[in-house]
């Protein structure tokens, strides 16, 4: 039997999929498409490296609804918040010293309409929004 | 998930072109990139974009790299980048660091 | 903009896609993504038909745990728990004359090894989960 | 997703050939094949089912429906069920009222 767990060199091409399904279901644009993806590989790829630490079981939940698109992704790594993250360090810091990374949660949270976050029977449900209407 | 970075240097000028997906997965490589090419000392380091389909933050992890790598008397100059990875860029406010121009400018 | 709410024509093609994804990736053996992949369609076609009459939205999750597979529908349709469901009075039918119908929860139920029924935040959530020790 | 039925009926038996994917969504095609054979009264109707790789609960429905509308004298035989398939027949009993054939005893 394969472990099959998740890591950061293939979550995001499962990622990839769902959205790419869910892309053509709800007709969405090419720039719709492409901020709910990048969100989801973000917010994903965190839970791999810094929830489980390397690799760990990520559930990926969507639907289309009348006016918008969601994805989910269910962990049981510990709970994390990602609107509790504060990127202003990173971001106000000059790109050529800064520290590398702490940008994927600013970006994850700029490219959706809606960022949610919930415990759902000790997992983490983070829940990623994109509107539509263009 | 398909990556590729090809380069070459001259004249100083060390430039790097990407294609497809830059993410978690393809960083690993293009740093490696940029690792052979900073062994050569460039003053400046040109990355054609317009190929680059996606570009996450792990890709934006390997500029800071190549600023870092390189020193900070190096330009970089990103041309030709679709708009969602123009965006990308812009949100994350490389665009103050490196020169951003349209394909036919280069 | 469509509305892409799902019909009986297309959320058994959605469910294939979902569980063919779980099934390369969990390696399941091919009688275990078939029973996968059945009791989901029935499942998510009763949602449709039954829940919905005709049309409307389902959500799909899936994950793979280190001993299952799991995969969900979550739907907005009356509460409907299908291990209520008692497919005798049909089984003990003789099917030359019986009223068609009345299978499908009966072989969603035989088809996985769990399945599980919640109400969350007002919504149904149907879990099915084969293990993958064959 | 894709279904084809395709039938043709000799001497009383109506044949019809199974192939791709039987559920709700292919299972009003296969009941139009089935009042086509049915109208030309035969005593036998022969499915050929080793094409046939998926078969759900509205499948199994067109199957009750063939046989309200052959009448109760006429047999209905299974050839060749695929493993799954033959499961599914059997879980929900249908296995009582048609005959299950290999396909080598067809
Ligand atoms: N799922 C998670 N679990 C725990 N910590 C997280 C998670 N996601 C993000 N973090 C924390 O938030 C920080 C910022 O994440 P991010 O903006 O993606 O930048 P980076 O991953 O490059 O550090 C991470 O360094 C980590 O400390
Ligand atoms: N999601 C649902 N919502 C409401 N009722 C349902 C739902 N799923 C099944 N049912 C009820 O259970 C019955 C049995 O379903 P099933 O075994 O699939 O047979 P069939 O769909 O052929 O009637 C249905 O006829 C319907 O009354």
């Amino acid at each position: 039997m394969t472990t099959a767990k998740s890591t950061v060199d293939d979550i995001g091409a499962r990622v990839a999929e769902v959205v790419r399904s869910l892309a053509a279901r709800a007709a969405l644009t090419r720039a719709q498409a492409y901020r709910l993806r990048l969100a989801a590989d973000e917010i994903a790829t965190n839970i791999v490296l810094h929830g489980y630490g390397g690799e760990g079981e990520v559930g990926l939940c969507g639907g289309v609804a009348e006016d918008h698109v969601w994805l989910r992704t269910e962990d049981s790594a510990p709970p994390f918040d990602p609107r509790d993250h504060d990127p202003s360090p990173v971001l106000t810091a000059d790109p050529a010293t800064r520290a590398p990374g702490g940008l994927g949660v600013h970006l994850a949270l700029a490219a959706v309409d809606e960022l949610r976050y919930e415990q759902v029977a000790g997992l983490n449900h983070t829940t990623l929004v994109v509107y539509r209407d263009a | 998930m398909s990556f590729a970075a090809k380069s070459h240097v001259w004249d100083g000028t060390a430039t790097i072109r990407l294609t497809g997906e830059l993410a978690a997965k393809s960083a690993g490589q293009f740093n490696r990139v940029i690792a052979d090419v900073s062994a050569q000392d460039p003053h400046r380091l040109v990355l054609l974009l317009d190929e680059l389909t996606y570009l996450s933050s792990a890709g934006l992890r390997s500029l800071v790299y190549a600023h870092q790598r390189l020193g900070r008397g190096v330009e970089i100059v990103l041309v030709g980048a679709q708009p969602e990875v123009a965006e990308t860029i812009r949100l994350t406010g490389f665009d103050r660091s490196v020169v951003m121009q349209e394909p036919t400018g280069a």
